[in-house]
């Protein structure tokens, strides 16, 4: 139920502001943050919920396709954090929007609510295609706020973002279509079954083209040309949201649809290891244009660029560690890179300008805004206590799993950050009065909730085990819905042995199961020694297991009621 | 013996002439009814071959033709409520001069 | 009292941090600010409080020390890590200091931050700087040091920019910062390296200790471990140089002088800056045997605390000259801790922590009482305005060259008695081929760092001598209506001076080796005497009582010269900048140098992404988004105006389609 | 064959008509042959059986629509005009195609077995109307598709009232 609210209620959410009125601000933003808030909490009673999952529900069937798409919505720990990081990144902008485009408040929130639930199906979906349009959907609210709301370029910062990243997700479709033509469903098993079956040019070819999907979403270096001009040109609350959940859509892809499904052979390792290498140019690259931007959220996009690519590194270094490492770097970046955007704008804001040549001394003009800017720009800095931290140590743990030369490149970037983060800091709050002090000042709301953003990022510093914790629970649950709607399919499949080359639940199906099984050997045995057949006791057992699987899809009807 | 094939090609002939009358006239009144008649042609090949079904099917037949009617009833409302109000801002009535919607 | 909890001692700090922080932001919105009485009183309880609990649990401290575990920090698949706090002798004796000196120095700053705008702001620094400084300290694992490590290299950068409306204050503290990360980052790798042989728990010191130990007792596979261990400790003493302003990465430390002067006595000359010092103590166990690694660093000590007092006597600016004072005196302990005696090294981190703070805090109350005046050529004569501050800065000047009796004769004495102990031989082989020439012959390295030692203590009594002989002595040479204003420090300034002179009187006597008081060495014997037993000392001891006439004497020799160039000599006025120029900004400035080449390189290859690598890459996707929109165009203009004959067309292709249906056969 | 003989005489008319809307130069003279091929089909509706149909397609198309399309080029004095041609070049490649077209249908279709049936329904109101709102033994199906329709004719009646009124404040002499 939890699910299908954070999915389908903010475009419920998106349509109820329709009514509200277009003139009013006040009452709008009301109403928004009011939604925005309830979604934020659902969040939060999802993450302690731990993994859960909806029912599969058969949505349509693709021409082609042997099975049908479900409308299957799924929780884990890194999807839980990844929703996390949507609602709240909207509760945030939809507060800070306030003052920033009061004048259309009411059209504003419904883009960005429209984008958080496209999001969250992103995030929460199981289903391969429900995911890709999802995916897709992303795109269109983020690409109107920037046509809409965004700078001077903005009509062409809105054409480029979405031409862009659509058109880099279309070798993807085109993969996933070709896959689930031959495959039974669409979900996570059966596509790795069939792409295990498949020969391997045509593997490489799949994993190839959903890699760009995601590269181009990510960005990775060679398809980064969209990221600067739109996150610059959107509005801040609005690059708030795109670098700090968004854009994590493709780290999330890489893990959650690339990962799982290849076969670890001697040529995809090395175009997975590329990709690692990629990651670290993409750092390097991104940490070099920010110590060159002249243009603050542009050198903020830039630093965002950077630290997604070390997360993309360390996706790729394939260590053990590498999970719970990036989920804490992801959720810190998202967190951090999204406070200095909100915090971009609200400089821009009160000064009219984002060069920063141009801003100066705003922390002896704004002592409050210079403080929380100094605080959020220091934790980007991952310093240690602070969840940046945590994430960028242990990803370059990670990374020193594929040698010394990847930590080393990514201990360069450290240091980079430090330096284009410091100069940042320097030219916007510290120096001489360059410029005067016009628009609206950083009201209290907005501090307070960016201050606790800011505050978040040191608990979680402290105690990563917020979000490590949820990665420990591992998701039998989902993987068995998954195997028995693949078993309708095809009665062939066994799903103990679909189990274990998944990897992700181990040998502890539950103990019910089990306790099944060895009754029904138990009375296999029994029925053989009255002599019946082979068939009518496969017929019987077959009756029997019928009937469990009525009763317990009685249970969870029951369940669902209660 | 009336044969249900004529009807059909009645329809088809019907439908023939309403085709070319709103593809070949540039009278953008001639457009629209030559819109009708092909609509009717495929209310009458409709009716026809709903007479060749038994009693249950037959119904479904002569049913749709009557929301066809409804339909093209509301596409003539709105194409002729268009044709004014283009005729009004570019006082003619020529289709080939409404080329305002080029990519 | 044992049962005080560890957890406390950086508690206090860290909530004073939190409140002052509160004050301070809360008052930022008003004119008059916050009232400086109770800030003050705020900012001065919580290092004492922390003070106290340390002095309580020092005295009921057990022999092998008090170790507690607060909680579990990161858990994740191959790394678990603890927060935990390791109080042993080591930890005590930094504590003491720390949080002493921390409490006398924010009481100094009372009155010298006195009508400064961001008054509860300097003071919420301070309290985070004790905090990260007592974690660093008292942590039990290497990564919670380092988060002590890096929250302190924050703090210098925060309180170095702390006057922040100068673009210069904010460049140096830009660069402290990164010079600083630079560091950082081999403290990082090191701590990697150690992982990938002794897994995530060896990053806890006992476990640590306990493992090399056992690695060290099985000599099967020892060489290799030795390999990645040698490699880790350069990691770690990268992270040293850091921190503690070695060469290379010793530029940011003379640059951190723009801060407040109560943050350069405190955080840039007593503790932060020897955090490194203390790291290589704290890993001591696997420092020796190490022995590439020690060279190495007795190397750098030796060329840093040498180039650092050079650079010192062309320095005119007060605290510039006791910055690079500060840098010569960490040579000198790199270069104890290089000799393997981390006790010594330990034992002058103590005594330069007084006579170093004393220095400062004079020097502070010297610029306080000109009116912000730090160029040594417009002072002089001071000695009568400013009498308590001439004394406290004299009896520190003793302590520094190395008078007899004063603390830092006793510990600079040990050290280079230390360093002649040392037993390092290095064999020299040539042959110069167009004489036939073969020579060979032995370095005897313990020497060599000996004399340079001594040639550095000889110029430490120089330029330390010209400091004071410029500033106190002589005739006042600064403009007349200056003068009128000059006066002495108020009494929250003087008591912690007098009492820090006090130290650096008497600090010494902890371990007065001649009079054969060992208390110091005795006290940290538990935590690196074993470690110092490995190391194989020479035997060529000639006798203390020559060290120490040795020492004496560089200390006297160097007073002399200073006294016969400077005592009389006419100072030429004051023009310009009161940096050096000409061969002396060469020499000063030289890793300034290095690092701008470095800086250079990397702006360069900046520049190349962004003008090259950037432009080709919107080049090919101008390339591919031209190509589209010519395609584009020319498929549109099938498409617009031409409504009938694309339904003409789409009759026909229908009729088309049916034709091939037919003939193919498909329908029929 | 009585049935043959008034279906063949209807059918001329009908086609005879349509073929006038084809050649007729001015609208108002296709408008009213229109008229005639629309009552000639509900004489063929009749005959075949569905009398409702064939009221309504009189009521409907040749009351209604063709009475507003007649109204409309009454109103809008401009349309008969002398300058648009009757055919152009794209009409020659129309008719050919579309009687090409047409031709390849018509010889599918009468290969195509075809038979009345004797059961059929005769569609009269009773049956019609018990068929779309009887819901209990129908279904709910045409019910809603009826409701439907109403609705779109109601959004139809307000967007064309939209579109034709004139626009406050725009003045018809500018243009």
């Amino acid at each position: 139920m939890l699910l299908h609210l954070l999915v389908l209620a903010p475009f419920v959410a998106a349509i109820l502001m329709v009514a509200t009125s277009k003139e009013d601000p006040k009452s709008s933003s009301r109403l928004a943050f009011l939604f925005a808030l309830a979604f934020f909490g659902m969040s939060i009673a999802n993450i302690a919920a731990g993994n859960n999952a909806t029912e599969a529900y058969e949505w349509f069937r693709i021409p082609g396709a042997k099975g049908p798409v479900y409308y299957f919505l799924n929780s884990n720990g890194l999807a839980a954090w990844m929703v996390f990081l949507s609602t709240g990144l909207s509760l945030v902008a939809l507060i800070t929007a306030r003052n920033t485009t009061c004048k259309n408040y009411r059209n504003f929130a419904i883009g960005i609510f429209a984008l958080m639930g496209a999001m969250n199906g992103t995030f929460l979906a199981a289903d391969a295609v429900l995911f890709f349009f999802f995916f897709e959907a992303m795109v269109i609210p983020a690409a109107v706020l920037i046509a809409g709301f965004g700078g001077k370029d903005r009509a062409k910062a809105a054409m480029t973002f979405a031409i862009y990243t659509l058109v880099g997700s279309a070798p993807m479709m085109v993969a996933l279509w070709y896959l689930i033509s031959q495959s039974d469903s669409s979900l996570v098993l059966s596509l790795a079954k069939t792409l295990q079956s498949l020969p391997e040019g045509a593997q490489i070819a799949i994993l190839v083209s959903f890699l760009l999907a995601f590269m181009v979403k990510t960005p990775i270096f060679p398809f980064h040309g969209w990221q600067a001009i739109s996150y610059s040109e959107a509005p801040a609350p609005l690059s708030a949201i795109l670098t700090g959940a968004m854009s994590k859509a493709g780290v999330f892809g890489f893990i959650a649809w690339v990962l799982p499904i290849i076969t670890l052979s001697e040529s995809v390792l090395s175009i997975l290891s590329t990709m690692m290498w990629l990651g670290l140019v993409t750092a390097v690259y991104g940490a070099l244009m920010a110590l060159r931007a002249t243009d603050g959220k542009k050198l903020l996009a830039f630093s965002s660029m950077g630290h997604l690519g070390l997360a993309v590194a360390g996706v790729f270094s394939l260590s053990e560690a590498m999970l719970p490492a990036v989920l804490v770097l992801l959720v810190a970046h998202g967190i951090s890179a999204g406070a200095q955007f909100l915090l971009m704008g609200i400089a821009e804001r009160m000064t009219g300008t984002r060069e920063l040549d141009k801003l100066g001394a705003l922390s002896r003009v704004t002592p409050v805004f210079g403080t929380l800017f100094g605080f959020v720009a220091i934790l980007a800095l991952a310093i240690p206590g602070t969840a940046g931290f945590v994430g960028e140590f242990t990803v370059l743990m990670s990374l020193w799993d594929m040698g010394p030369a990847p930590a080393l490149v990514a201990g360069l970037c450290i240091i980079l950050s430090a330096a284009y983060m410091l100069r940042f800091v320097q030219k916007v709050i510290f120096g001489e009065q360059k410029c005067e002090v016009t628009g609206t000042r950083m009201t209290a709301l907005e501090g307070s909730s960016i201050g606790i953003m800011g505050v978040l990022l040191l608990v979680f510093g402290m105690h990563p085990a917020f979000i490590t914790n949820a990665l420990h629970l591992f998701d039998e649950q989902v993987i068995e819905t998954m195997v028995k709607l693949t078993e309708e399919k095809s009665a062939a499949v066994d799903a103990s042995e679909e189990l274990g080359e998944e990897g992700a639940a181990p040998s502890s199906i539950p103990g019910v199961e089990t306790e099944n099984d060895e009754k029904i050997s138990e009375l296999k045995s029994n029925l053989a020694a009255e002599g019946l057949s082979e068939e009518e006791i496969a017929s019987i057992i077959q009756q029997i297991h019928e009937m469990e699987a009525e009763i317990a899809a009685e249970d969870a009807v029951e369940g669902g009621n209660k | 013996m009336l044969q249900p094939m004529y009807i059909q090609i009645l329809a088809l002939v019907i439908f023939t002439i309403g085709l070319i009358v709103a593809v070949s006239r540039r009278n953008i009144f001639f457009v629209l009814m030559g819109v009708e008649l092909a609509l009717n042609a495929v209310n009458l090949s409709f009716v026809g071959f709903a007479k060749t079904l038994p009693s249950d099917m037959s119904i479904t037949g002569q049913i749709v033709p009557l929301f066809t009617i409804a339909v093209a009833a509301a596409e003539a409302c709105v194409g002729l409520a268009m044709v004014i109000m283009i005729f009004r801002n570019r006082e003619s009535v020529d289709s080939n001069d409404f080329t305002n919607l080029k990519g | 009292m044992t049962n005080l909890p560890l957890w406390f001692i950086p508690l206090f700090p860290l909530i004073g941090c939190i409140v002052l922080g509160a004050i301070a932001l809360i008052s930022s919105g008003s004119k008059k600010g916050p009232s400086e009485g109770i800030v003050g009183a705020l900012s001065v309880l919580f290092p004492a409080l922390a003070f106290v609990s340390v002095v309580l649990l020092s005295f009921n401290m057990p022999e092998g020390g008090i170790r507690s575990t607060l909680c579990n920090w990161i858990d994740i698949p191959m790394f678990n890590v603890d927060i935990g706090f390791l109080f042993d002798s080591l930890s005590r004796i930094m504590l003491l200091f720390v949080t002493g000196i921390g409490t006398l120095i924010a009481m100094y700053s009372l009155g010298y931050m006195h009508g400064d705008r961001g008054f509860a702001r300097f003071f919420a620094y301070i309290n985070l700087f004790l905090f990260s400084m007592i974690v660093l300290v008292l942590s039990d694992s290497l990564l919670f040091t380092f988060l002590g490590w890096e929250g302190v290299g924050l703090c210098s950068y925060l309180l170095i920019g702390f006057w922040n409306h100068d673009v210069n204050n904010c460049k140096a503290a830009n660069k402290a910062f990164i010079v600083n990360r630079v560091g950082d980052i081999g403290f990082l790798l090191g701590m990697l390296l150690l992982m990938t042989i002794g897994g995530s728990n060896i990053l806890n010191y006992d476990a640590l200790n306990a493992f090399i130990n056992m690695i060290m007792g099985s000599a099967e596979n020892a060489n290799i471990v030795v390999l990645i261990l040698s490699i880790a400790g350069i990691c770690f003493f990268i992270g040293c140089t850091g921190k503690s302003a070695q060469i290379p990465l010793l530029t940011w430390l003379p640059d951190a002088m723009a801060g407040p002067t109560p943050v350069s006595a405190l955080i840039h000359a007593a503790t932060m800056v020897t955090s490194g010092v203390y790291l290589l103590a704290r890993l001591s166990t696997m420092f020796v045997h190490l022995t590439a690694v020690l060279h190495i660093i007795v190397i750098i000590g030796m060329l840093t605390a040498f180039w650092a007092a050079v650079a010192g006597l062309f320095q005119n600016d007060i605290k510039k000259v006791l910055a690079y004072s500060t840098v010569s005196q960490l040579g000198y302990m790199f270069m104890a801790s290089g000799a393997a005696a981390f006790d010594a090294s330990i034992f002058h981190v103590f005594t330069h922590a007084f006579f170093k703070a004393a220095l400062f805090l004079g020097a502070g109350a010297v610029i306080h009482s000109l009116a912000g005046e730090q160029d040594m050529r417009k002072m002089g004569g001071l000695l009568k305005k400013t009498p308590v501050t001439a004394c406290v800065m004299i009896f520190a000047f003793l302590a520094i060259i190395g008078i007899p009796g004063f603390s830092g004769f006793w510990s600079k004495d040990l050290i280079l008695e230390r360093l002649y102990m040392m037993d390092w031989v290095v064999p020299v082989e040539f042959t110069i081929p167009l004489f036939n020439l073969h020579y060979s012959f032995e370095i005897l390295m313990n020497q060599v760092v000996y004399v340079v030692g001594l040639l550095t203590a000889v110029i430490t009594a120089v330029y330390m001598s010209r400091l004071i002989i410029l500033t106190f002595f002589g005739s006042y040479r600064g403009s007349k209506e200056s003068e009128a204003h000059i006066h002495e420090a108020p009494a929250t300034m003087l008591i912690p001076m007098v009492i820090l002179a006090f130290g650096a009187v008497f600090a010494g006597y902890f371990w007065a080796d001649s009079m054969g008081i060992k208390y110091f060495e005795e006290s940290l014997a538990p935590v690196v005497g074993a470690a110092q037993a490995v190391i194989h000392h020479s035997e060529a001891h000639v006798g203390a009582a020559v060290f120490a006439g040795l020492g004496t004497l560089a200390a006297l020799l160097g007073m002399g010269i200073a006294w016969a160039k400077y005592g009389k000599a006419r100072i030429p006025a004051a023009k310009g900048s009161s940096a050096p120029q000409g061969k002396m900004a060469t020499w000063t400035f030289f890793w300034d140098y290095v690092h701008g080449v470095v800086i250079t390189v990397v702006n360069a290859i900046a520049w190349v992404v962004d003008s090259c690598v950037d432009k080709l890459v919107q080049f090919a996707q101008w390339l591919v988004g031209g190509i589209a929109e010519i395609l584009g165009d020319g498929a549109a203009s099938f498409q617009v105006r031409k409504v009938r004959l694309q339904i003409a067309l789409s009759i026909a292709g229908v009729a088309a389609l049916v034709i091939v249906v037919l003939l193919t056969g498909g329908l029929i | 064959m009585l049935a043959l003989i008034y279906f063949i005489i209807l059918g001329v008319i009908a086609v005879g008509s349509a073929l006038c809307v084809l050649l007729s130069k001015h609208p108002l003279y296709g408008a009213l042959s229109l008229v005639v091929s629309m009552l000639s089909l509900a004489g063929i509706y009749g005959l075949l059986g569905s009398p409702f149909i064939g009221v309504v397609q009189i009521m409907v198309y040749a009351g209604a629509i063709i009475m507003l399309l007649t109204f409309v080029i009454m109103v809008l004095n401009a349309a008969k005009d002398s300058k648009t041609p009757m055919f152009d070049k794209v009409s020659l490649f129309v008719i050919p195609a579309a009687l090409v077209l047409s031709g390849l249908v018509g010889f599918i279709l009468v290969r195509a077995p075809l038979a009345f049936d004797a059961e059929t329904v005769r569609g009269s109101v009773k049956i019609t109307s018990e068929t779309l709102f009887n819901v209990a033994q129908t279904g709910p199906g045409y019910f809603v598709l009826f409701e439907v329709i109403g609705l779109l004719l109601l959004s139809a009646m307000g967007a064309a009232v939209l579109m034709a009124k004139k626009r406050l404040g725009t003045n018809e002499e500018e243009k």
